[in-house]
């Protein structure tokens, strides 16, 4: 009663998780900071893709692909919540709701 | 192809890209030490270390591949590099009059400016999904600060945090399309993603991952529906922020886009042709109708970047190295454009700061008439009214076009662009049939000095550059076929 | 040279006169003008009179058979196979036409003098004058049909300025654009038929023309596709340019022009609108008698139309109050007369008619010229009466004149006034054509011989006879008043005088051909054919049989005209001299005649309504419903408007927030995911 | 450099060096940049006085021609001019002088004003002498830019709606033109005209280019209904303005006509031929009924402008050497009087600052010389034989009555109605009793006008009784074009030179209808 969890299994999940991410974004009407984690859960789903792929290709580029990504994702969360503080500090507010003064 | 990293000599496809690594570092520390006063003098430092780099760009003949595949050097990623190094230095350049009042004044603003080209140039050379990545973030992650770095200013702030929140989720777009790419070619190097496309075929997964990819590099190159950032950030930002935007970026991603779609997924060209018909026509309408509503000046100016985006998808849409050809000449043009154009908009300034809306240039012939003539100018050519430059630029896409039979895509571009007139003129019709408002403030001199230039090359386009832009752009495109 | 010299000296007149008249002044410009015109009229009938009484013409070409001189003046248009040149051609029939063109313009412009000394533009009158002279003469020496337009449409213009040559006088600038336009209608058809036979014949100089005319005896004729049908093409060809010469010679239907032309100066009227430019019709016919001797059916035409205008001039005739437009309509008639010839083959007889009719009918006008200068420009006979002592000249004259036009002689004959000859050429050779056209010709003519008789002579009455009628009348009228103000104060009769020497010496003149023009050319015009023969020699179609049978028509015919002359004469003497209170009742008794008569018809009304104004009402419903409304409102403007609809609903899509662009993208993403998988055939 | 290879790269870049030497001198010495603009007009008119006398008119082929690759390969620096453009080079260059002394009493902002008025004689004379389609586009489409400024900056009160609607329709109809020229670069594989005229387009790509070119030279000739826009910006433009629009820019439009449509596209032109009639005889007829209703001089001139603009798309597609002469002659014809007609509108506008008919009157009383000269123009206007104006519509006219007499039957209506509006005009204008006190002082042509006007009048008068300057100059050119055409659509050349003679028709047998064009085809055919 063995459920062989093959390729697809991981391909699945790493798109839920991205599409949860992506939801994540523009469901979310409240805080900033959630769409953070979200683009984090989408680069994890990538993330996932990558090393399943690479796994089932028995080849090391997704893996180092993979690690890549992790890195430039904590530089990109370091610089998304530094604009985020300059733009609380502007503000007063990480509301998504009244992140729009210039729109048309 | 596997060079030893740690010959230098090996590096020598590389070379630039090196020494604007180092100089960055450089310059990182000259701004450390010097105080904040004398930041303009960074700021040429940066320029010069641009106008060296440029300078090696054009000089060094020597194309090859390597870091095992990662880093590709050609002809047509020369003529690329030397735009994009060019409009990244000019925009350096715009940034210096009245750098405070625009909040561009420290220092880390020309460091930021000089890594995001560096992550610009490894994008035009890059060979491989992750340098490909990595260059991208590079230039991505600067342009968010920098988009942010007038840092009291809350539509600077609004603008970065949209640009990122957005710029994050197209890189994640982009990356899963490459995850998806790798994961059915078994590949991350473009060139053997060729080799393995065109013998497996085509898949789902495969077209998956290409829409994605290409969806996450039409983010960066704002082409329509991808585009929604740029009017917002392009306000937001501050003006020479938004005219560095306005260049340098888009040359580099339109490289990107080139290089894959004629290079990496040249086997299944079908496919990708319906994708980038679609962004072109879809930029190049929406943008001539949303243009029309604009009030403020940079508003305008964005959508007429997403339109032109269109335009030279246009070109490239055909597939043919013609139409590759008509890319670069059309970028080409659009940088001289654009740079003058802004070098208007950052003349055009009262006692109470730079001009925001279209009908703040009321009677400016009357006023400034040298900066109101350049403009105007500007407007026929971004109209693509001859005999200007913009028109040749028209020309070689649209030939491109005709040729490979799209004949629907062609029509629906030159209506298009008679729609675009109507915004365009409008700027000629404030500036020259009404009545003066505003008295404006001296011209920097060297924003004369750039709008002069500018002015110039798109006048006489037809007997001074045009024909060795041509050639040159005709040896780049063969580089890739 | 002695040709150019015809032609030209005109010319030159009208340029100094026009061009240096305001600074040599008026004075010389007007000895300059009649001086010129008097040596251009010597010379035209040193020309004229070796072709009448001597040998045929100096210097033709060919025998005697087709005499011609050309004299090649410059190139014109040269196109494809088009070759225009400007020639002058002279042969008989131009030679008569030079005559009378040259005589009588000399002797206008002579009497200008006298008649216009109080006008201040004078300098520009004189240049029209020979302006008119040379436009006419260029068409008269036409060797194509081109030249000939430009002759047509040069004496239009000219006629154009001299009618409205009072400019401040509203009617006269009304008058001068109806002339223009009117006379363009004809030159509408004059300018298809020129196509037409440029088209048919292949050529468009006469010679050429005529030649291949000849050659469809033996090819058969030529069937033209017109419009939508299938057409003998020499009748279109002649219908069409019967147009033109309908219009020109103001003929039935196309005549409404030449009543108001009397607005301009009088000397215009003798000129222009008596003895030249109205002429030019008939000389077009006759001078392209070969063609339409091709086409019975456009000679039925030219008859019946001739016919038609012959009376219905004369009825209005009759009952007109203005001196002027009497005069005016009977020369509408008279040239009915002419066109009558012409069609029923008697073209000689037609131009015989032409070349009397231009000595009487200018001495007419000229003479009431004279009378209407007597009476201080009053042009109401009703007004008139009992100028004979005051201007006992003129009176003669007058009667001259009208013994001339009625036609005074006795059959049978050598005694007679000039148009008593040719007026009875036409008649008898209409009565001699036969058929039903023939016979409706002959007493449409004769009927109208009457009335033209009664209408001169109640002329003659209301003018010279009878005691002085003093109705008061305005003298709104007056063209002259708002130039010159001569103060003649109390009646026009009191001050009435005999015009100076400078107007009377033409009339002598004129007065002479009135009365031996007949007498003298009778034998060479309608005589016998042989003579006639020689003296055309070749410039127009001779048809022997008409000639000869209208030779030897039954007496009565002989003498119907004259008894219609008789009737016509005791009618007017018992209405105006022995009970003059007959035409007022008349009058009353039957109004509806009355004013149908009066009114002309009711032609200028009627083309008012269906011509003019619809064109109106067309062109402003073009104008603003569908320039203005449609194209520009509806579709350039509506475009404008859908445009900015696009764009507002556009703008609102870019509504600022940040899940509205993530999920735009997202939507970007799944359509393009969609159309590459499906387009791309991989499910 | 010769004579033969500098003359047309002179003449076309003479203007915009004079605009430069104009950039850099002071805006305030306004004497100055007159005379500088003037002096530049003049020495250009002079060249083209050269050009023309240099011109070999007996030869069918192009001259002084310069030919060399440029731009990439599609585009290249080739010029030359042939019996059908030449004469459009004098005709600009005899009119730029006359615009600039019309604009002489020009106040605001005359540096630009001179400036952009040079540019436009570049571009114009470019149209003309450019032998590169994408060239040709290039000129075309640029005199959008001068025009454009020239309305809306020294225009008249509503001259930014004009100015919007001259571009746009031009615009958007040029466009299509453009990707037709493209798609002839792939086909023919170059942009030289020289060639293109040469290469048979296929039948069905013939219909395509056609009509896209028919878009772009449709509107500009204008025909109807294409012509909206020319009305407002007559009536909003200068008189300079006017006077350019009028006599050159709208020639652009046939020159199209006759450079590209016809002898490119053959099958296409003799299968849309009856659809160009169509239009042709509503413009005549339906445009001179709307200018007989109009208030406003100008608009009631350009009114008139279009109804003889028909005559010429007429004479054009009839497709013989009369109809096509005539076409040819009727523009330059039309060039030089209607030119006239607006500086003589400008004359009276000058002084009274309205184009309202109802505000004049009574003219001649105190502007003899003045009303002479309208009275000329305006007989040219009607199309009186002994001035320039006759002679086109003479000859499009018996032209088009050899292919299809409908044609000629509507169009000779023009002949009446032009005499309508025109005389109206006229009488309402300059007849008249001078009553309206605000006319009492007004003053007749000066100096400066009558050295404008005077000239046109002569050429006028003189074109019309020897016309054989134009037409010979065009003659061989244009025969040879007829040749090409005919033979492209299967007949005889040497009958169609004589004329197919379409609508005639012999009872009799075959020598009588031989009989016609066997004579006509012995004649030599061009002179």
């Amino acid at each position: 009663m063995g459920l062989e969890i093959g390729l697809g299994h991981y391909l699945t999940v790493a798109a839920i998780l991205f599409t949860l991410g992506v939801f994540g974004i523009f469901i979310n009407r409240k805080n900033i900071i959630v769409i953070l984690m979200s683009v984090e859960l989408i680069l994890l789903a990538v993330n996932l893709n990558l090393v399943a792929f690479s796994a089932h290709l028995n080849d090391l580029q997704g893996q180092v692909f993979a690690l890549m990504i992790l890195t430039v994702a904590a530089a990109e969360a370091a610089i998304g919540l530094a604009i985020l503080v300059i733009f609380y500090r502007n503000r007063g507010t990480i509301a998504v709701e009244d992140v729009n003064m210039m729109k048309g | 192809m596997n060079s030893d990293v740690t010959d230098f000599a090996s590096l020598a496809p590389a070379y630039p890209e090196v020494l604007m690594a180092l100089g960055i570092l450089v310059l990182l520390l000259v701004g450390v030490v010097i105080n904040k006063e004398r930041s303009a003098l960074v700021s040429w430092l940066a320029v010069g270390l641009l106008a060296a780099t440029g300078l090696l760009v054009m000089l060094q003949p020597t194309d090859g591949v390597i870091f095992n595949g990662l880093f590709i050097a050609d002809s047509f990623g020369r003529f690329m590099k030397v735009l994009v190094i060019g409009g990244a230095g000019l925009a350096l350049i715009l940034a210096m009059s009245n750098a405070e009042e625009n909040g561009v004044h420290k220092y880390e603003y020309s460091v930021l400016a000089l890594l995001a080209t560096l992550g610009m140039m490894v994008m035009v050379s890059a060979n491989d999904l992750m340098s490909l990545y990595v260059g991208l973030e590079l230039q991505s992650l600067s342009l968010y600060v920098m988009a942010a770095i007038k840092r009291d200013d809350p539509r600077a702030s609004e603008a970065g945090l949209k640009y990122f929140v957005l710029g994050a989720l197209s890189s994640g777009l982009l990356l899963y399309g490459a995850s998806l790419i790798y994961g059915f070619t078994g590949h991350t190097n473009l060139g053997e993603i060729v080799i393995a496309i065109a013998n497996e075929g085509r898949s789902v997964g495969l077209i998956f991952g290409v829409v994605f990819l290409l969806a996450g590099v039409a983010f960066k190159i704002s082409a329509v529906p991808f585009h929604m950032w740029t009017p917002d950030v392009y306000e937001g930002a501050p003006t020479p922020v938004t005219a560095f935007f306005a260049m340098a970026p888009k040359v580099a991603a339109m490289t990107l886009m080139i290089r894959l779609v004629m290079d990496t997924f040249a086997p299944i060209t079908s496919d990708w042709q319906q994708i980038v018909i679609f962004l072109s026509i879809a930029s190049m309408v929406l943008a001539a109708f949303a243009a029309i509503g604009q009030q403020s000046l940079k508003r305008l100016i964005a959508y007429s970047s997403i339109g032109h985006v269109g335009f030279a998808l246009v070109g490239l849409s055909s597939g043919t190295q013609v139409g590759v050809e008509g890319v670069a000449i059309y970028m080409a043009i659009y940088v001289a454009m654009t740079v003058g154009l802004f070098a208007c908009l950052l003349s055009f300034r009262t006692d109470t700061g730079y001009v925001e809306t279209i009908d703040d240039l009321a009677g400016a012939a009357q006023t400034r008439p040298f900066v109101a003539a350049i403009m105007a100018i500007l407007m026929f050519s971004l109209i693509g009214l001859p005999p200007l430059a913009g028109f040749f630029a028209k020309w070689h896409v649209f030939l491109a076009a005709i040729e490979a039979n799209l004949y629907v895509l062609s029509v629906i571009g030159v209506l298009a662009s008679a729609v675009s007139a109507f915004y365009y003129l409008r700027v000629v019709k404030v500036m020259f049939f009404d009545a003066p408002i505003k008295q404006f403030a001296a011209v920097p001199g060297e924003l004369n000095i750039i709008m002069a230039a500018s002015g110039f090359l798109v006048v006489t386009y037809y007997f001074t550059v045009g024909n060795p832009l041509a050639s040159w752009a005709q040896t780049a495109a063969g580089s890739l076929f | 040279m002695i040709i150019q010299a015809i032609v030209f000296l005109p010319l030159i007149g009208a340029l100094v006169a026009g061009l240096l008249g305001r600074t040599i002044g008026h004075r010389p410009s007007e000895f300059i003008t009649t001086g010129l015109l008097l040596i251009a009229a010597v010379l035209s009938w040193i020309v004229f009179i070796p072709v009448a009484f001597g040998d045929g013409l100096v210097g033709a070409v060919g025998d005697g058979h087709a005499a011609v001189v050309k004299v090649e003046v410059m190139r014109w248009i040269q196109v494809g196979d088009m070759d225009l040149r400007w020639i002058l051609r002279v042969d008989t029939l131009t030679a008569i036409m030079l005559v009378v063109v040259n005589t009588v313009s000399a002797l206008v412009h002579l009497y200008s003098i006298g008649y216009m000394e109080e006008d201040p533009h004078r300098s520009r009158f004189f240049a029209y004058l020979s302006l008119f002279t040379f436009a006419m003469l260029m068409l008269v020496t036409a060797d194509n049909f081109l030249q000939m337009f430009f002759g047509w449409e040069g004496v239009g213009l000219a006629s154009y300025l001299l009618i409205g040559f009072w400019y401040t006088k509203p009617s006269a600038t009304a008058a001068a654009m109806k002339a223009f336009i009117v006379n363009r209608v004809g030159d509408f058809g004059f300018a298809l038929g020129i196509f037409g036979a440029f088209l048919v014949l292949g050529h468009i100089d006469f010679d050429g023309a005529f030649h291949a005319a000849d050659e469809f005896a033996a090819t058969g004729l030529p069937v033209i596709q017109f419009l939508s049908w299938q057409l003998d093409a020499m009748t279109v060809i002649c219908l069409l340019l019967f147009m033109g010469a309908m219009g020109k010679s103001a003929q039935f239907l196309l005549h409404t022009w030449l009543p108001d032309a009397m607005e301009g100066p009088t000397p215009v009227s003798a000129l222009i609108h008596a003895a030249t430019m109205v002429t030019a019709g008939v000389f077009m016919v006759a001078r392209l008698s070969p063609l339409f001797e091709t086409s019975p059916i456009a000679l039925t035409v030219v008859i019946v139309i001739g016919a038609i205008t012959a009376f219905f001039a004369a009825t209005v005739g009759l009952v007109q109050n203005d001196i002027k437009r009497v005069i005016a309509y009977s020369t509408c008639s008279q040239l009915g007369y002419m066109f009558v010839a012409l069609g029923v083959g008697a073209y000689s007889a037609g131009i015989f008619h032409l070349f009397t009719h231009a000595f009487f009918k200018a001495l007419l006008f000229l003479g009431a010229g004279s009378v209407i200068h007597a009476m201080h420009h009053e042009q109401d006979m009703r007004n008139m009466g009992g100028l004979r002592k005051k201007i006992p000249i003129t009176y003669a004259m007058m009667m001259i004149g009208t013994l001339a036009l009625t036609g005074v002689g006795i059959p049978g004959t050598n005694f007679g006034f000039a148009g008593f000859f040719s007026k009875d050429a036409i008649i008898e050779s209409a009565y001699a054509f036969g058929g039903n056209v023939g016979s409706l010709a002959f007493w449409l003519l004769v009927v109208a011989a009457l009335f033209t008789s009664f209408y001169s002579w109640r002329l003659v009455h209301l003018t010279f006879h009878g005691t002085p009628r003093e109705a008061a009348h305005g003298h709104d009228d007056h063209a002259h008043d708002d130039h010159a103000d001569h103060g003649h104060h109390g009646s026009a009769h009191d001050n009435a005088h005999e015009s100076p020497n400078v107007m009377l010496v033409p009339l002598y003149v004129l007065a002479v051909g009135a009365v031996l023009a007949g007498v003298v050319f009778y034998g060479m015009f309608f005589h016998d054919v042989e003579h006639i023969e020689h003296f055309f020699a070749g410039s127009i179609y001779v048809d022997h049989q008409i000639i000869e049978d209208a030779h030897h028509v039954p007496t009565w015919v002989k003498w119907s005209a004259t008894i219609a002359m008789i009737i016509g004469f005791v009618a007017a003497w018992y209405m105006y001299i022995r009970r003059p209170d007959v035409p007022g009742r008349l009058a009353a008794t039957n109004p509806g005649l009355y004013q149908f008569l009066l009114n002309k018809w009711y032609f200028d009304e009627l083309y008012n309504t269906i011509f003019v104004k619809p064109a109106l009402w067309i062109g402003n419903a073009v104008w603003k419903g569908f320039d203005d409304w449609l194209v520009d409102g509806k579709i350039a403007e509506g475009l404008g408007r859908r445009v900015q609809n696009v764009t507002s609903w556009v703008v609102k899509l870019q509504s600022g927030y940040l899940y509205h662009y993530a999920f735009a993208m997202l939507i970007g993403i799944a359509a393009l995911l969609t159309w590459a998988i499906a387009a791309g055939g991989l499910i | 450099m010769t004579f033969e290879n500098s003359i047309l790269t002179l003449l076309t870049w003479l203007p915009v060096f004079g605009a430069a030497i104009l950039l850099f001198t002071p805006k305030t010495a306004l004497n100055a940049i007159r005379w500088i603009a003037l002096a530049t007009t003049l020495v250009v008119f002079v060249l083209s006085l050269a050009l023309w006398q240099a011109f070999d008119a007996s030869s069918a082929g192009f001259q002084f021609v310069v030919n060399m690759p440029w731009i990439g390969d599609s585009i290249g620096y080739r010029v030359g001019v042939d019996g059908i453009s030449v004469l459009f080079v004098v005709l600009t260059a005899l009119l730029m002088p006359a615009a600039v002394l019309a604009s002489w009493d020009v106040e605001t902002r005359v540096k630009e004003y001179m400036i952009v008025f040079l540019v436009l004689e570049t571009l114009m004379i470019g149209v003309f002498t450019t032998l590169d389609l994408a060239m040709f586009y290039v000129f075309f489409e640029g005199t959008l830019l001068p025009m454009f400024l020239i309305i809306g900056i020294w225009g008249g009160a509503a001259r930014i709606q004009a100015a919007y609607k001259f571009f746009f329709y031009t615009f958007i109809g040029s466009v299509l033109m453009l990707l037709a020229m493209m798609g002839m670069y792939w086909d023919a594989g170059t942009t030289d005209i020289v060639r293109l005229l040469g290469h048979d387009f296929p039948v069905g790509m013939q219909t395509w280019l056609w009509l896209a070119f028919f878009a772009s030279l449709a509107v500009k000739m204008p025909m109807w209904p294409f012509h909206r826009w020319l009305p407002e910006a007559h009536v909003q433009a200068p008189t300079a303005g006017s006077v350019i629009l009028a006599a050159i820019l709208l020639k652009l439009g046939g020159y199209g006509f006759l450079r590209f449509s016809l002898p490119m596209f053959p099958d296409a032109s003799a299968q849309f031929a009856n659809f160009v009639f169509l239009l042709s005889v509503a413009a005549i007829i339906l445009t001179s009924l709307v200018a007989l209703v109009q208030t406003d001089i100008k608009k009631l001139i350009a009114y008139s402008s279009v109804a003889h603009m028909g005559f010429v798309t007429m004479g054009i597609f009839a497709g013989n050497a009369l109809g096509i002469q005539g076409a040819m002659f009727q523009m330059i014809s039309h060039g030089i009087v209607s030119g006239a007609l607006f500086l003589c509108v400008g004359v009276i506008y000058d002084r009274m600052h309205t184009r309202e008919i109802s505000a004049y009157g009574g003219l001649v009383e105190r502007m003899p010389q003045y009303a002479f000269a309208f009275m000329v123009f305006t007989m040219a206007n009607v199309g009186l034989p002994g001035t320039s104006g006759f002679v086109g519509e003479f000859l499009t006219m018996i032209g088009v009555f050899q292919v299809n007499t409908w044609v000629a039957f509507g169009a000779a209506f023009g002949v009446i109605f032009s005499a309508g509006y025109a005389l109206w005009l006229y009488r309402r204008v300059v007849f008249g009793a001078l009553t309206k006190d605000s006319l009492k002082g007004i003053l007749d042509l000066n100096l400066r006008e009558k050295v404008v006007l005077y000239p046109l009048i002569v050429l006028t008068v003189v074109f019309g009784f020897y016309p054989a300057p134009i037409l010979d100059t065009t003659a061989a050119a244009v025969d040879n074009l007829v040749a090409q055409y005919s033979a492209a659509n299967g007949l005889d050349p040497a009958v169609a030179q004589a004329d197919a003679r379409a609508p005639l028709e012999y009872v009799a047998p075959a020598e009588g209808a031989a009989q016609p064009a066997d004579d006509h085809a012995a004649e030599p055919a061009a002179h």
